[in-house]
This record gives structure tokens, sequence and C-alpha cells, in this order.
């Protein structure tokens, strides 16, 4: 233990240069997002509740049912069944998700070969009820309003490379 | 009206207005140490209740009011109850010597003499370091009769650290009576006149080091906060206290806080005295409140920057540095005044 | 160094010969199957001869393959050594209530590997220090890692597909 | 000041000095830092037997968060196995993804192009820095001051926007695919990026400056928890604690996978084998962390990001909407899954707590047989008793965070 090191340990010299870094802290503007009042913009990828596309023309829902996304799903929360309108196009009747199994991974978002259903960025999904974690095709077809602005330019839901 | 029932009623007056005034100073500095600790780290604390969140104590106060008060079945009831209490009072009673203006000067108020003490003890620095001793038994007992595991490690830890480091501190501290040859912080502060390359600390720099680390033992802050280490003890002594009882814990730790750190600026940083005679213009009480928020600031910024000491480092410090050295900086004291007179 | 195929292979076959049942290549890795009773004296081997020198056990684990009704159950050891940085993989087959010598001895790493086996497979380790339950509660009846064991679990917990939608 | 490297012996000495440092009443308390112990890092429960501060004895018991893993897994097909292996280290998820891909890119034979392994190496580094980061916030608050938490917890943040910009998630990333990764490097990222890891090194730097020649750090520390290469190896404990030991093992340089074999990086080590010199170590890690993913980002080389394999990969999304081929494909992984051939293959990789083997036997089909992932928390978590046997209580806090314990990794 050198001198020096005596002189540095008796004037703290260590702690003070920790207490610096604090110090530089309590000046420097904070890094607080104060929640409610500013709420930060998710990223085009961020994957957040599913929402159902529909054509903006007709209204009706782009899927046809195929049934892609529920056996892919790993926890199985997709429950479709399926019918077919007048002029034998297949439509989901129902579209249940279940959000409290789901694990938000978008595997179904990106096995849907017509890309009916897209991941957005509604992150707000803390509810008091667990009935409404199940999402109903009407919730779904509403969540459009969610979905990244990004995406909208470009067609049909996507292509893919988002 | 003559002067002792002058002196009686000025007394009562003193004796009400001090402590409300800590108490509403405590108030805040709860509130001011949440937010220096965001500060510190970075963030903006809290700023919901009131204009920037200043209100917030008073939430806590109000929050700890309606919190249920458990008392552990198998505990020891009545120490239990006790326990924050005793730790409560010293604080309280350590005011009484603090002076935070001119005493026995010329009749200045109605005609009277006021004296800005409250009692004028001619050995007040004694007082304090009897009380500091008290303030152990409250810890002790609360981590004692809790009668848990981590709640007796914790009280344990406490009682010992807190003897040892008031050991230090009462030799530092005689260095400061050798050079006012007095125990009464009314001399003491009397001894600091002019300015402040008067005061002891400059003659006293070891001295006031190792009393200003001692009572960061001694408050149980920071770098010795192993009484209460929630990493290792959950909470040390105050795992099963909750409610208002765990709330007079946390508001003497406070009252502890002003009152060391009136205290310290007292003993070394020349008490009420302005730091430039030309300052003198301001009244004595308002220099002792921007000392006691300097140092309360500077206790916070420690709390929030330094790590814990393991338990045998932080008695081997106690005994094996602190100790040797205020009684070195003790004796060199002593000749230093013998020799000059 | 890659770790690729042990040159030390040549090495244990002669040490071992027939006792090495068999040999399997597959994607550069070297697996032996060894019979129960071998198991801790090749195990012992490998770690002791220099020029295998396998200090660490990667993993040790259990398998159940009910097709195989003659010894349903497997012990896979995977060996690594840092000095000659080459893998090995060691198996043995067990029938049903058969118990296998504990590793805990040559490598402390095995002692949860080996709770984790008996838990999930049934399959009892001779002298083990503290052969109790590890992942699962303490009062888990049941092996839930064999093939016949329903992934719903047996206790409660059912997942009530019925009630969907209608809580 | 590094003084000569002291050899076993000389740790050995060091370590039984430690041992007897405080005399023993002999009365023993059991007390247990149980699962809700605010330095127990999640769910794990230690009961120790406490002779006045030192511990005499210490029973592990972890299995809290065992969610069967390897059952679930059994159930699936490899592609939906993917979002499982995220769960594993949370941490860190890309890069249980990333060695779980390549243990099934090697039973199935899959190719991977370059820029899918750079994507990859650069994605999982990024997950390195993050997980050391977070490590050094909790170790120090472990210590006792809550600022550092606060102030790691904001670096942090910059890698997470990072990895949500590329992953689309924080924390559970979902991004690797078998083949390669799911998406390509989004436009801006570059820029982002390259802000990020030059920005770091200073970060890294600030925290040297706060606890490397900190007087408490280093009586907190030094020669603290010394486990010797020795012990390492019997108790299997890799990894940053197995490099602070003088064992220059990284799997990223001995059996290179990814695009870890064009990067050129050294291996942090140190001698000691105590909590400071693995918190030397990680602090090293960081900073080469950041010199690969500047690297990566340098020479990133274009073509496709993931194999078009059409037995076994997931077909890219732009083709599944336009030609039919592509929509047969999707049909056919999502309905049939990919088929791996018969055999068993076992891949480690160096996650950032330790080595994590992914040991896979397939009959076959589209489901795993068995799937086993030997993840490093499991045995730092058995390893805590004799790290931690002898200590002191405060010490036990400052042991039990130096050797990185997470307990989604530990109880899968």
């Amino acid at each position: 233990m050198g001198l020096k090191d005596i002189v540095k340990k008796g004037a703290f010299v260590d702690i003070l240069r920790g207490m610096s870094v604090t110090g530089t802290y309590f000046v420097v503007d904070k890094v607080t997002v104060e929640y409610p009042k500013e709420k930060i913009q998710p990223y085009p990828r961020f994957r957040g509740a599913q929402a159902l596309l529909t054509y903006p023309d007709t209204g009706e829902v782009k899927c046809v049912a195929c049934m892609l996304c529920a056996t892919v799903c790993p926890s199985r929360c997709i429950h479709i069944e399926g019918g077919e309108t007048s002029e034998g196009r297949s439509y989901p009747v129902t579209f249940d998700l279940d959000l409290a199994h789901c694990v938000f991974c978008g595997l179904c978002e990106e096995v849907c070969p017509v890309a009916a259903i897209v991941m957005t960025r509604e992150y707000e999904l803390a509810t008091f009820d667990k009935n409404d974690l199940w999402l109903t095709k009407e919730w779904l077809i509403a969540n459009q309003k969610n979905v990244h602005k990004e995406l909208l330019g470009r067609g049909v839901g996507g292509d893919g490379e988002r | 009206m003559s002067d002792p029932i002058a002196q009686l009623i000025f007394l009562i007056i003193k004796a009400i207005l001090v402590p409300v005034l800590i108490v509403m100073m405590v108030a805040f500095i709860i509130f001011f140490e949440r937010k220096f600790a965001g500060f510190f780290q970075g963030r903006v604390g809290p700023t919901y209740l009131g204009p920037w969140g200043s209100f917030q104590s008073f939430g806590d106060i109000f929050k700890l009011l309606s919190k249920e008060d458990l008392i552990p079945a198998k505990s020891d009831k009545p120490v239990f109850r006790l326990a924050p209490y005793i730790i409560f009072l010293p604080a309280f009673l350590v005011m009484a010597v603090l002076p935070f203006g001119p005493v026995g000067g010329e009749a200045n108020l109605f005609g009277y003499r006021f004296d800005y003490v409250i009692a004028n003890f001619d050995a007040g620095l004694v007082l304090f370091l009897a009380l500091g001793a008290i303030a152990v038994y409250g810890v002790v007992l609360a981590g004692w009769s809790s009668n848990g595991n981590f709640s007796l490690l914790g009280g344990l830890r406490a009682g010992a650290q807190m003897i040892s480091y008031e050991l230090a501190m009462g030799f530092s501290v005689v260095g400061v009576m050798l050079m006012a040859n007095s125990m009464s912080l009314v001399d003491i502060v009397e001894g600091q006149a002019g300015n402040f390359w008067d005061w002891y600390f400059i003659p006293q720099v070891v001295g006031g080091l190792i009393f200003f680390v001692a009572t960061l033992a001694e408050l149980n802050r920071t770098p010795f906060d192993l009484a209460e280490a929630e990493q290792e003890l959950v909470a040390g002594y105050l795992t099963e206290y909750s409610g208002m009882r765990w709330g007079i814990f946390m508001f003497a730790e406070y009252v502890n806080l002003v009152v060391i750190s009136g205290i310290v600026s007292t003993l070394y940083f020349g008490g009420w005295r302005a730091p430039l005679e030309v300052l003198d213009f301001i009244p004595g009480p308002i220099w002792l409140f921007i000392k006691i928020c300097v140092f309360v600031f500077i206790y916070m910024w420690v709390r929030w920057t330094i790590f814990r000491y393991r338990y045998n480092q932080l008695m081997s410090m106690g005994w094996k540095v602190l100790l040797p050295l205020s009684i070195l900086n003790l004796v060199v004291t002593a000749i230093v005044v013998s020799v000059a007179g | 160094m890659r770790g690729g195929v042990v040159n030390g292979a040549a090495r244990l076959e002669e040490q071992f010969g027939a006792r090495l049942l068999d040999r399997v290549e597959f994607r550069g890795e070297l697996t032996y199957r060894v019979a129960s009773d071998d198991w801790m004296e090749v195990l012992r081997f490998c770690r002791d001869d220099p020029e295998l020198a396998f200090d660490q056990l990667d993993c040790l684990l259990g398998d159940h393959l009910p097709e195989r009704t003659e010894a349903p159950f497997d012990v896979v050891a995977h060996l690594v050594s840092h000095t000659h940085g080459h893998r090995l993989r060691v198996k043995t087959a067990l029938k049903e209530g058969q118990n296998l010598p504990t590793i805990t001895g040559l490598w402390p790493s095995a002692g949860f590997d080996e709770r984790e086996t008996w838990e999930m497979y049934g399959i009892v380790f001779a002298g083990h220090p503290d052969l109790r339950r590890l992942l699962t509660i303490e009062d888990f009846e049941g092996y839930p890692l064999r093939k016949e064991f329903p992934i719903q679990g047996t206790v409660g917990g059912r997942i009530r597909t019925d009630l969907r939608g209608k809580i | 000041m590094s003084e000569a490297r002291p050899t076993l012996e000389e740790l050995k000495r060091r370590k039984a000095l430690s041992r007897q440092r405080v005399e023993r009443s002999g009365e023993v308390m059991t007390v247990s830092m149980g699962p809700q112990h605010p330095s127990m890092h999640g769910v794990y429960r230690a009961e120790l037997d406490l002779d006045g501060e030192v511990i005499v004895a210490v029973r592990p018991e972890i299995g809290n968060l065992h969610r069967g893993v390897e059952k679930l897994c059994e159930e699936r097909t490899y592609h939906q196995i993917i979002p499982i292996t995220d769960r594993l280290d949370y941490l860190a998820s890309f890069v249980m993804n990333h060695g779980y891909c390549e243990a099934v890119e090697k039973l199935m034979g899959v190719e991977v192009p370059p820029r899918g392994r750079y994507i990859r190496t650069l994605a999982a580094e990024l997950c390195r820095i993050a997980n050391h980061i977070m490590w050094l916030g909790i170790h120090i608050m472990d210590l006792g001051t809550q600022t550092f938490f606060c102030i790691c917890f904001r670096d942090r943040e910059y890698i997470l926007d990072l990895l949500e910009m590329l992953t689309g998630a924080r924390l559970t990333h979902s991004f690797g695919r078998i083949g390669g990764v799911a998406k390509d490097l989004p436009d801006g990222f570059d820029r982002r990026c390259r802000k990020v890891i030059d920005f770091l090194p200073r970060r890294v730097a600030e925290y040297e400056r706060i606890v490397k020649h900190n007087r408490i750090y280093y009586k907190r520390a030094k020669g603290v928890g010394i486990f010797t290469s020795e012990d390492c190896f019997a108790w299997r404990v890799t990894g940053p604690p197995l490099r602070s030991a003088g064992v220059a093992r990284d799997l990223r340089r001995d059996e290179p996978y990814a695009a870890y074999d064009e990067m050129d990086f050294e291996v942090a080590v140190e001698y000691n084998a105590d909590v400071y010199d693995r918190f030397l170590v990680r602090m090293k890690e960081i900073r080469e962390s950041c010199k690969i993913v500047r690297q990566c980002l340098d020479n990133l080389p274009d073509g496709p990001f993931v194999a078009s394999d059409a037995v076994h990969a997931l077909p890219l999304k732009k083709n599944v909407l336009r030609d039919s081929a592509a929509m047969i494909q999707d049909f056919y992984q999502v309905f049939q899954g990919p088929l791996a051939p018969k055999g068993e293959v076992y891949r480690a990789i160096e996650a950032p707590k330790g080595e994590m083997g992914v040991y896979i036997r397939s009959e076959g089909g589209a489901h795993p047989a068995r799937i086993h992932f030997a993840t490093p928390s499991f045995y730092h978590g058995q390893a805590v008793p004799p790290l931690v046997e002898g200590e002191m209580i405060s010490d036990m806090v400052a042991i039990f965070a130096s050797v990185d314990v997470v307990l989604g990794d530990c109880d899968r």
C-alpha cells in the first residue's frame, strides 16, 4: 500500500468519485416517462393484441377460415367456426381469440396466407374481468384502428417484410 | 412582569415552537429524501400529490394511519409497543440544548432577555451522547421483542454497531470540548465567533470526519445500515412492525437526522454564526436552518451512492480504525491547546 | 478444437471392447451404449484416463421409449473435456424398476440431474445422497415425463375447455 | 495492479482463510431465505443454518417456477416450440431461441444463409449486453444502494428498444426460426444500433468508475466466494464464473456457431475466481459484445436471411401472398410440420449465464420424442452450497448474485 494509496484512501477519493457520478445525475435531465400523461409510440414490429382486417369497400372480413392460425398457435387460443356466404366464399362465422392464453408470439400473423390477422400496437389490455380477455370477432374487427400506421400504406395488410 | 415569569413564558413558547418547527421540517425532509433519491438516480421521484409532489409525505402518513397495525402473537407485547417511543424521545430531547441564536445578551424582546436556547445546560454535549445511548435500547428491544429470526439478527447487529461507534464519537467530540474548554453548546458556538476560518472544522478536520462517519453509524444510514438491511435480513428489527408503529420508527429516524445535522453544524461549523462577519444582519436561526439543510442533503447524497459494509468489517473499522484515530486526534488537540494556552 | 468426434474413441474401444454394445455416429457426434452394470466403470474411466479427460458432465437425463418393451427406459450422459475439447454421449437401457448406481461421486453436478430423472421417470439411483422430488411438489404422485402420463396432469387443474367464454 | 496469477493451491489457501475468519459459537439458528426474499432472484429458496453470522449449511430448494417445458415441447411441432424457449432465460430470450434453432438445424441438416447467421450473432450479443447490465444493477443493489439499479435499468432500456425494433418484443423475442431469423433488419436500425454501441462503452467506464476502485466493493467482493476451476468442472459451473477462475473456455470460440468464427474478439479471463473478478469478466464481455455487434453491422452480407428449404423452414410471408408454391409450403409446414430424421443431437451454446446445451431425440416425426435443456442456472443453483458454506450471511447475497441464477432458466 504505497503512500499514494494511503493519501487516496484518506481523502475518500474513490467514494467522492462515486458521489460525483450520482451528483451529475442530480442535475442532468431525467428520463422518466410519466405513463398516463406521456406515452411511448411502439415500433412498427411491436406485437400487441391481434386485429382482423376487412376489405374497405365491402366491410367483409379478409379471413377465409383456412384454420392455419388456429393450428400453428402454440397455446391453442384461436377458435374458428367456418361458414359459406351465398356466393360460395368461405368466411369465419365466429372467430374467438382467448387472450388469457395468448403469448403474443406472432406466429398466427406470420402464417396467415391472406394477411387477414395482424398484430397491432394495442398493449393496454388490463381488465378487471377475465371474460373481457375472450376476444370476439367484433372486437377484433374494431381493433383495426390500432393497426400499425406504417402497415396501412402497403395495401394487403403488410407484405411480410414488416 | 418580573424576569422569572417572563423567562417562564419564553420557555413555554420555545418549548412548543421548536418541536413543532422540527416536526414540520421532518415532514418535508421525508418528501425531499424521496425526491432527491429520484434525482440522484436520474428519475423524477413522486410528482402526483401537490405541486411537484410535495404533499407526498402527508399521503404517506395518512396511508400509514389507515394501515392495520399488526402485533405478532408470540411477540413480547408491552416491549413491542414501547420500543418505537424509546427511539423517538431522545431525538426530541437533544433539541433542548441546541442553541439557535445569541444567548445571555442584552434585553431584546419586550424589555426582557430572550435566550435563543431552550435549556442553557452547561453539559449539553454530554447530554447528547447520553441520549444517543438510550436510542440503542429502542433498537435492540424492538429486534428482541418481535421474536423472529431476522428481527433478532437485525436488533443485535444494530446494538453492537451503535455502541462501538458511540465510543469513537465520544472521543472525537472531546477535541471540540478542549478547544472551547467548556461542555456547553452555547460556549462552543461562542468559541467559534468570527468568520468561517475560526470554526472548529479547520483545526479539528480529523475529529470532524470521524464524528461525521460515527453519526452515519448512529443514524443507521447507508454505509452502516446493517440493522434494517433489506437485502439480507428482509427488514432487520423492523420486520414485524407495520402501520403507524412502523411510521414512528421512520419518523424518529428522520428527527434524529435533523437533530444530528444540527449538532454537527453546531460543533464544527459555528452553529448559528454567519460564515462571514459582514453577513451578520441575517438572524441566527436562519443560518442554523441553512446548515441543517446542507448536512441533510449530504447525508442523503451519501445514502444513495455508497454500498453497505459487511458486519465484521463494520465492527473492525469501528474498533480498529476510528477509535485509535479519535484518541490520537484527542491527544494532539490536548497538546496543541495546552501549549498554545 | 471443434467439439467434434472424440479422437480418443480408439482408446475407449481398446479398453472396453465388446462391453461397448453399440457405437453410433450421427451429425459428428459419437454415442456409446453400455450395459447398466458397466455404467459406473465406463464413466470413471472416461473421467480419469488422461487421453479422454472428460472432466465435465454436461448433462444427465432420462428417456422413455414405450415401444422398446424389454427395457423401456434410457439414461443418457453427455461428457465434455476442457483439455481436449471433445464430447461424448454414453447411454444405457434399463428395465422398469431397475436402478442405476449414482455418479455424484464422479461429478457432484449429477446430483440435481439424477433427482430430476428419478422424479420424472421413476429411475432410482442407488446411493444418491438426497433422492427427493426436485421440480415438482413434494407429494406429487406419478412420473410426469413418461409418455403415458396425460399432458393435462392427473391432479385437478384440468383445463376446462367447456367453460371457455362462459365463465 | 494485476499481481501474479494465483495458483490453485493459493486460491484454496485463500478460501480456507476466509472460512475461519469468525469464531463459531456452535449453537445453530435455521433461517429460510425463502421464495419471497428480496435478493433471491426469483423464487429460489435456500434454508440456511446460521451460527451467528456465519452460514454452516445450505439446503437449496428449486422448482417453484417449474412449468414442465420438456413435456410441453413433446406435444408441439418444431415451429411451435420457439415461443416456449423464449420463457427459459427470459432475460436473454433470443439466445435461447438461437440455441434451440442451432440444435434443430444440426438435427435436420439445415444450412443457415450468411445474412441469417450475422443477424443471429448481432441479436445474441445485444441480449448478452442487456443481461450483463441487468446483472450489474441487481448485484450492486444487493450490496446496498438502489441508485445503481435505476442507472443500469435505464441503460438497459436502450438495448431493449433496439430489440423491440428488431424482433417486435422487448423481452420474449420469438425471433429465431429454423434456418435463420424471423425478419430482416428494419430500416434505420443500423444507424440507431451504432449510436447505442458507441455510447455503451462510455457507460461501462462509468460503472467501473463507481464500482471498480470503491473500497467498500473491494471489501465486499475481493476474496469472497472463491470457486476454483476444479470446483467449476465438478459442479458444471460455466460462463463468467468459470472464466473468472482462469479457464479461457468460451463456446463462441471453442465450438463456433452462427457467425462467431468470422468475428475477432478475445475471451475475457481473470484468475482470482472471486466475486470481484466475475464483475471484471462481465464488464470486459460487455465491451467485447459491443465490438462484435459493430463488426456484424460493418460486414453484414446481403442475401436471404432464412433458409428457403421447403421441407424444414417456414416460407417468407412475401412469397406466400404471391406464388402458390410458397402457399403450399406454408400449409405443409403448419399442418404437417418440419420432418426431422430419426436420431439424437446435442448442441451447446454460450448463453450469457453459462453453457446451455439442447438435447433433441426425434423418431422421425414433426414432434421431438424427447427434448432436454441443460440450462446454466440449473447447475449454478445447485452449486450454491459449496460456494457459500462458511461465508457470512451478507456474503451469501453477494455470491449468489455473482453466479447469476435466474429461476426461469433453473426450473424449466
